[in-house]
């Protein structure tokens, strides 16, 4: 099996499975697919050392379209089948692929448990702020008052924000990106797989059939700039077209800032992947548009033990203590 | 090592004896209970057991929901039941004293703690007046014991405060019990070294003490007039062990994991009566067993799936309310057609229901719990012992037919324990599982290719040129390709039954105890076992016409169950439900099977499976 | 506005006429196939329609995965099904061609777009030549149509881009359909006119514009030699309107609400089939209407199960995966004796399955899904406006018994419509509802103290001195105290069955269509209703000696059920499943039923039923 | 009725059930249950209209002991059938009982949409970091390490911190307490009771009999100055015996100081209840023992719309603008 150890070098065609690919002509899932097939030959993974698992939804089809190993669960429980595979086969380069909707509703305790637990796996999840594959219902990222299937007269439910809830859960690996930033996208999705624990990932994916536009903002060529923030590990929080607005610290809160006229880099506030403490991950990934420019790429990339690690650790150490279990000792 | 032997009092032979030690849950009634269990088992006696705890973790002390009750039947004959009534009664309390009576024999022995009928204990218990004193115990053979202040004077000296003297308690009792039935005191003595000896040498010899003195009470007190002993029973030769149902079934997947030469993955919720079962097999991890506490017993049976799609033999635990969550995950793993077990100790429902009480109210649900045509091999235990043959079984068929099996065990047979022949690991067959090699010619992969016997290839993540997707939408045959065909759904709707059908054809035929042909046939299934053996050998040895079937395999049935069932007049199913199984035989051969049903939380008496048998053999 | 009426060329009169539209899930096949129902209903037809769509939201542009289909079939005679056979099939690509030609009659019309038919489109629908040109389609009355030319044309001037022209198409196909059955094209203009008149009257002017050109190409072109007229049906006098199966449920619970007099709330999760139920309330707050778009299934019924506690009507919706994940919180809902509904929209299983195909496969998830016995009213509607009726008798039953009851349909009927007969609100009895008043005396209440039927009182939070606590674990009678006595559960799992059972006295008795006795009794229950009662018409009226018996109440079943079975020869159950309807009344009643079983996703065809019942009246 | 509205002057006797109570002697339970039977006849809301509702374990037994309406649900969903209830009965004052089991591990996701839907009703959590009614397993709240039935070598699941994850959802009153400060505890009760919106109180509850001692660190007479902290609105982080010590933000980090020799309070960080932005209220939700002393108190109260106004406020609406429904137009 030497031959297949060793690495052919792959393409992203050789991670493209032989079904056509079932999505609405312009979904923004198609873009995350194509870097997502950029990404894995450049990790060094054989194909059949990887596994994606989903729930179900639009993004959730995600796994037929890979030729890896899939498998294409029940709403909401990816992250707990992923937490039974890599328990087992940490040997396993294990990736979730997950909706607002399946990660956000039914499935936000696993989410939640699998984070916490830090899992050494990577969680991407479309957020297209809507329920896609039933047909537009409001999703848990909805903005109140959205008008929806189910919501003629608008939601009334106060939208979560999954980059709060997975750094309330201490994740230590926290990202956001989006799906037409391709460049930016294929960074994000390298680190999260670079990263040992944990990685979770906010990917902005528009649904231009069920909630077309939903971040034009974000997006669109003009205001991009003023709209998003590119976050860099050491580096001042500075904005804008000609990058000539910044983030300050005022207490606790930060406040948009005009570089010039007195207001120079240093007294920006730092970004710090690193930080031991998730206060300042938190504060980022509170900053919410229009009132400030959303934060994209790395909030948090710290080491904290892994729970497959951990698990097959104490085996290791009960095997190294008692010795190999012998049943008939034990009856 | 101190060894008391037996002393100047006479000794009657029984042939078996009944025990049960009740007083309040802090009163330490479960650990008298097993120390005379395993005692009686290393006597070579036939034992059965059944402890009785209730639902709060502590209901107030001395209050008749705080009772704690273990039995213990002891035999030198082969027995099935922990008995229907008590021989022995030692209580602790006035409650305990009140709401356990019922059960004793008139005539039988009664051991009380008299120290505890003062006034508070028998409001508690609704006594107005002192049962001891007032005659109403005239019919049993009463015993008064000043436990407390016994067990105060022997443990003076050891250190201990007047609360921690109170609590060796329980030895003092286990002393008198042990005299009475003539029991060895060194397995307790040993128990008492393990595992007080090092954490506090105070309470081991406070403990020490307190069972001798209870002992010696025995043999010196004029008070009791015999000794009984109970002679070891005919089992078949071997080495045995007492053992729980839920510590048997631990041990079964642990053997099973051995025997198909797979590392164990557990993924489990707790809940009564099924933790235990999570407890044991968190204690092995030198066995490569990985325990996995999820967050809710969804997560629990995904990451099964999960952990079965990697390889492991994987299995996830529960009762009644937590098998119904996992509902909708069996239906995935029927779908993907993955190996693993879903163990169900059933409970008394529905809803919450009685946790701590047992019930075979699940069957159905087992059946037919699940969304769409989702067929399942069912199997059940009919014994603690039991368990252990029941999972390793249930394995084997898993990973034979690449299914989810269901098995269903109950928490009168999980806390039961009875002694288990140990057997010899180098003389275990192994249970075969394969799994296809790399691939390098560069085809497609079809992971829905089948065998013989319409299993699919249970192909690993990590094997070079397999590469495949599976999941819960409706698969194209061979390719496993999502498909929406008609004709494909029906034919993997077929297929998915017949592959469950076809497990009819790798388990052993039916077995029948009694006649070929008689006016009734018993069925039975899962822990009514014991009643329903031991009522039918009664009613053989006193000349009825009747047959014993007890069902392992409820899905499929065995081959010939249909042919045995019309050999008989009459066919009762005595079923601790509403008849579940009824319905099922009758829906399937049309047969018009009667029914003896009971729903009370607790396992059926012998008598009353007796009495049933009778009355049909007297109508016809 | 313009009304055309019928031009010069000869009309044929027939009795019926089912017609296909299909395309690409782009192509606004659904609403061509919604008008000419609605206008077909208008102008005093029966009918019924079939409503087929890919999985997929949208699978690629002319693949086979992306076809989506409308049938309708319509009448002057009562009709119950859409029609096993297309007698006019509209293609708007080559895949649709090849997708549902095997449903057109020999002889059928055919009218394709040509347009569609390049070498593109006719490779991705696996055409090697063209189909129109190897004479493959000799055997129909073809008629091939520049449709995106003509469109183009038609709208022209209308100022829309060639992509907006094109989705003009489909009103062109209706134009042209609308002439060819001599339909008006009011109710289409008047539709057009408040869709889009206001958004942007350019679309509305060329979808007019397109429907025109359609309909006058139909008239003008030497093509088509004549028309074809089907005159109004003999339906029972009173206004009707076309319905949805999921809109006759949500219409069903208002007015069931308005009936019983109490503020409605849905608890629900969105899952295909079942969300335009959940759509269709959330429009009508005016109606006091509170819908709670849940986190999950478990959410949407714990909440229902809340707001019963509160004295609303509640109710969940869901499917079969959805469905799986409320077992547990039904029985939390049996066991607080709480009123509420589980309406379940039922899809092709098990898992995930195939979920915008329709199946029965959930009676036995509804009957047995549940830990514990765990009994639950269930009944079923036969149409899509039948579930306006079954709803209310739901929720009539759940009041008047105290329980939760269980709804089935299936995504063919949920999606299906027919003509409804608008009933007269003034009219309706009230749906009686009981709430005790306060009390002062300062007694413990009673909740589980019960009334003739055994339903326990629906006493509401808010109430003065009827202060109380309900829950999970099993409960005194009477008091509804926690209790785990062996008695009091014998008698509460025997009270919550009779409770159950009691409702078939407050059932109508089963009826049957046909002889009283014969050799056949045709036993059908859901969405199977049309054919099956279609297909005993026919053969009685070819003189075969069958009968028809449609159950709604499926637990408990009407109480002359069993003494109707005994007087046919034969029964035949035809169901969606593998049989699941027939297991219940073979165990209940040991009749040897005889299944017509078939899980393709799809409903039957009358012809299968028919041929089903001819053979077994031949092999008598 | 008037004379039932006309509140005749309740006592915590009026609020004791007939049933008697189970919980093991010495369980932190009982006195949080007095303290909720002296904090309710202080509300002015009548017996009647106040509703327990609870999952499953010891803490959930609560609702049988108190004289009100109530449910004792299923395991973990108590959350959601208090929407329910709560939405159609916007007139009843509605508490959920949980545990960090119930609330936590299978009920994480009820409890975290409850909450950022804002539903008006107080959720209390009795945490004893164990699961008590099953006879002790680890609980989410149980430190690493941990040595439970189920754990025999410890527990290797990092966990999750209540407070963090309720403002990690944006709750709009957050507390703490524990079940032996009785003073406090019935002041954090009645400010829960009090605030309109969700009101999520931890409690730390000692488990006596498979958790016994897991919080004498924030109990101990001894120790409790050091190792906890009291919040005040407006007041500086002070603690300690001789309120000698301090909490000073180093740029987005709490540090402990010593007070005087050159520290003054104002040099202290200054809590603030009512800061719009949760960041504060993480930043001291992360503070722990052994490392910081653990705040007690009220870590957060703001007013944000209420789930259940305003889904009755959209019945109302359309109401006004459509009319009262009329079942024949409808048809
Ligand atoms: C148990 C269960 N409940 C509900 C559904 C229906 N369902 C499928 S996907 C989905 C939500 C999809 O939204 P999201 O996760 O955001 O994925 P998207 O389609 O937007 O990519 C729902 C409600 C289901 N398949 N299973
Ligand atoms: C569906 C379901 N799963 C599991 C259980 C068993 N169970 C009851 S309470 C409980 C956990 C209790 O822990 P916690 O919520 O912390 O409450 P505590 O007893 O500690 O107060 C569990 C696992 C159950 N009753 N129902
Ligand atoms: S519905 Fe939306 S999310 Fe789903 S495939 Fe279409 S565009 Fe993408
Ligand atoms: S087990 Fe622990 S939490 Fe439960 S009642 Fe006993 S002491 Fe209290
Ligand atoms: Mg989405
Ligand atoms: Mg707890």
């Amino acid at each position: 099996m030497a031959t297949d150890t060793a690495l052919p070098v792959l393409t992203a065609n050789d991670f493209a499975s032989d079904q056509d690919v079932r999505w609405c002509p312009g979904c923004g899932d198609y873009s995350i697919l194509a870097q997502m097939k950029k990404v894995l030959p450049s990790l060094g993974v054989p194909r059949e050392k990887t596994v994606f698992i989903s729930g179900i939804g639009c993004s959730s089809r995600f796994p037929y379209y890979m030729n890896t190993y899939g498998m294409h669960s029940i709403h909401g429980r990816a992250p707990a089948v992923a937490t039974g595979l890599k328990s087992c086969r940490p040997d396993l380069s294990v990736w979730v692929i997950t909706g607002d909707g399946d990660g956000l509703s039914i499935g936000g305790n696993h989410l939640m448990h699998c984070i916490r637990r830090n899992l050494d796996i990577n969680i991407i999840l479309f957020n297209n702020r809507i329920y896609g594959l039933t047909k537009g219902q409001y999703s848990p990222t909805s903005p109140v008052g959205k008008v929806t299937k189910s919501t003629p007269m608008g939601t009334i439910d106060n939208p979560l924000a999954p980059l709060c809830i997975a750094i309330g859960c201490e994740a230590s690996f926290v990202a956001r990106s989006i799906d037409t930033n391709i460049k930016h996208l294929g960074m994000v999705l390298k680190r999260a797989a670079e990263h040992r624990g944990i990685s979770f990932v906010e990917v902005y994916q528009n649904c231009n059939v069920f909630n077309d536009g939903a971040f034009d903002y974000a997006t669109d060529r003009e205001q991009k700039f003023d709209t998003t923030l590119e976050l860099e590990h050491g580096k001042p929080l500075i904005f804008g077209k000609n990058r000539d607005k910044g983030i300050r610290l005022n207490g606790m809160n930060p406040e948009v800032v005009a570089l010039g006229k007195g207001i120079s880099e240093d007294d920006l506030l730092f970004h710090d992947e690193r930080a031991p403490e998730p206060t300042l991950a938190y504060l980022l990934s509170r900053m919410r548009h229009p009132e400030f420019p959303e934060p994209i790429g790395v909030f948090r990339d710290v080491d904290r033990p892994k729970y497959d690690e951990l698990i097959n650790a104490q085996i290791a150490e009960a095997r190294s203590t008692k010795g190999e279990g012998d049943l008939q000792k034990l009856y | 090592m101190a060894t008391i032997t037996s002393g100047p009092k006479p000794v009657v032979e029984l042939e078996s004896a009944t025990v049960r030690f009740c007083g309040d849950s802090g009163d330490g009634m479960q650990l008298a209970g097993t120390q005379l269990t395993n005692t009686s088992a290393l006597a070579g006696n036939d034992v059965a057991t059944f402890p009785d705890f209730p639902a709060e973790i502590r209901a107030p002390r001395g209050t008749k929901a705080g009772v704690s009750g273990f039995q213990i039947h002891f035999a030198s004959k082969d027995i099935y039941t922990p008995g229907d009534q008590v021989e022995a009664l030692v209580a602790m309390n006035p409650a305990a004293l009140a709401t356990n009576l019922s059960d004793l024999v008139p005539g039988g022995i009664l051991i009380v703690n008299r120290d505890a009928f003062d006034d508070k204990g028998m409001k508690q218990a609704g006594y107005q007046t002192n049962p001891m004193d007032d005659g109403s115990l005239s019919e049993y053979r009463l015993f008064q014991v000043d436990m407390t202040k016994l067990t105060r004077l022997a443990v003076e000296g050891c250190g201990l405060g007047q609360k921690e003297s109170d609590r060796c308690r329980n030895f003092f009792a286990m002393g008198l019990v042990f005299w009475l039935y003539d029991r060895s005191l060194d397995p307790t003595l040993r128990y008492i070294d393990a595992k007080f000896a090092k954490k506090s040498p105070a309470v081991a010899d406070a403990n020490r003490k307190a069972l001798m003195a209870g002992y010696n009470y025995g043999e010196t007190t004029e008070a009791f007039a015999a000794q009984y002993r109970v002679n070891r029973a005919e089992l078949p030769p071997g080495t045995y062990r007492n053992l729980t149902g839920n510590e048997a079934t631990a041990y079964g997947v642990m053997t099973a994991a051995k025997r198909s030469n797979c590392e164990l993955f557990l993924g489990s919720y707790p809940i009564t009566p099924a933790s235990d079962i999570l407890h044991e097999l968190s204690r092995h991890k030198n066995f490569g067993v990985r325990t996995f506490q999820a967050e809710d017993e969804i997560a629990a049976i995904t990451a099964t799936i999960g952990a079965a799609f990697g390889g492991a033999m994987a299995i996830t635990t529960s009762s009644g309310p937590g098998i119904a969550l996992k509902q909708e995950a069996m239906g995935l793993a029927v779908m993907t057609e993955l190996p693993l077990l879903v163990i169900n100790v059933q409970r008394g429902g529905p809803s919450t229901g009685l946790p701590t009480k047992t019930e075979q109210a699940d069957l159905l649900q087992a059946m037919y719990g699940r969304n769409g045509e989702c067929p399942m091999p069912v199997v059940a235990a009919r014994s603690p012992a039991d368990c252990f043959d029941v999972v390793q079984e249930a394995w084997r068929i898993a990973v034979r037919f690449m299914t989810p099996v269901m098995v269903l065990t109950d928490g009168y047979i999980a806390n039961g324990s009875e002694p288990w022949r140990i057997p010899d690991v180098s003389k275990m067959p192994p249970i075969e599982v394969k799994h296809p090699g790399p691939s390098h010619n560069g085809d497609v992969f079809h992971p829905y290719e089948r065998d013989e016997r319409l299993a699919r290839p249970w192909a690993l993540p990590g094997t070079p040129g397999l590469m495949h997707r599976i999941g819960g939408l409706e698969k194209q045959d061979v390719t496993g390709n999502v498909n929406y065909e008609p004709d494909n759904h029906q034919h993997m709707i077929n297929t998915r039954a017949r592959k469950v059908a076809n497990v009819a054809n790798d388990i052993p035929l039916q077995e029948v105890t009694g006649p070929e042909h008689a006016g009734l046939l018993v069925v039975s299934w899962g822990g009514t076992y014991g009643a329903c053996a031991t009522a039918v050998r009664e009613v053989l040895e006193s000349g009825g016409s009747v047959a014993h079937c007890h069902l392992r395999y409820l899905n499929p049935f065995p081959r010939n169950l249909g042919e045995i069932l019309g050999r008989y007049d009459n066919v009762l199913v005595p079923e601790l439900n509403r008849g579940q199984l009824r319905l099922l035989l009758r829906g399937e051969f049309l047969i018009d099977a009667i029914g003896l049903n009971k729903v009370k939380g607790k396992p059926f008496t012998v008598v009353e499976v007796v009495d049933k048998i009778q009355e049909l053999l007297a109508d016809n």
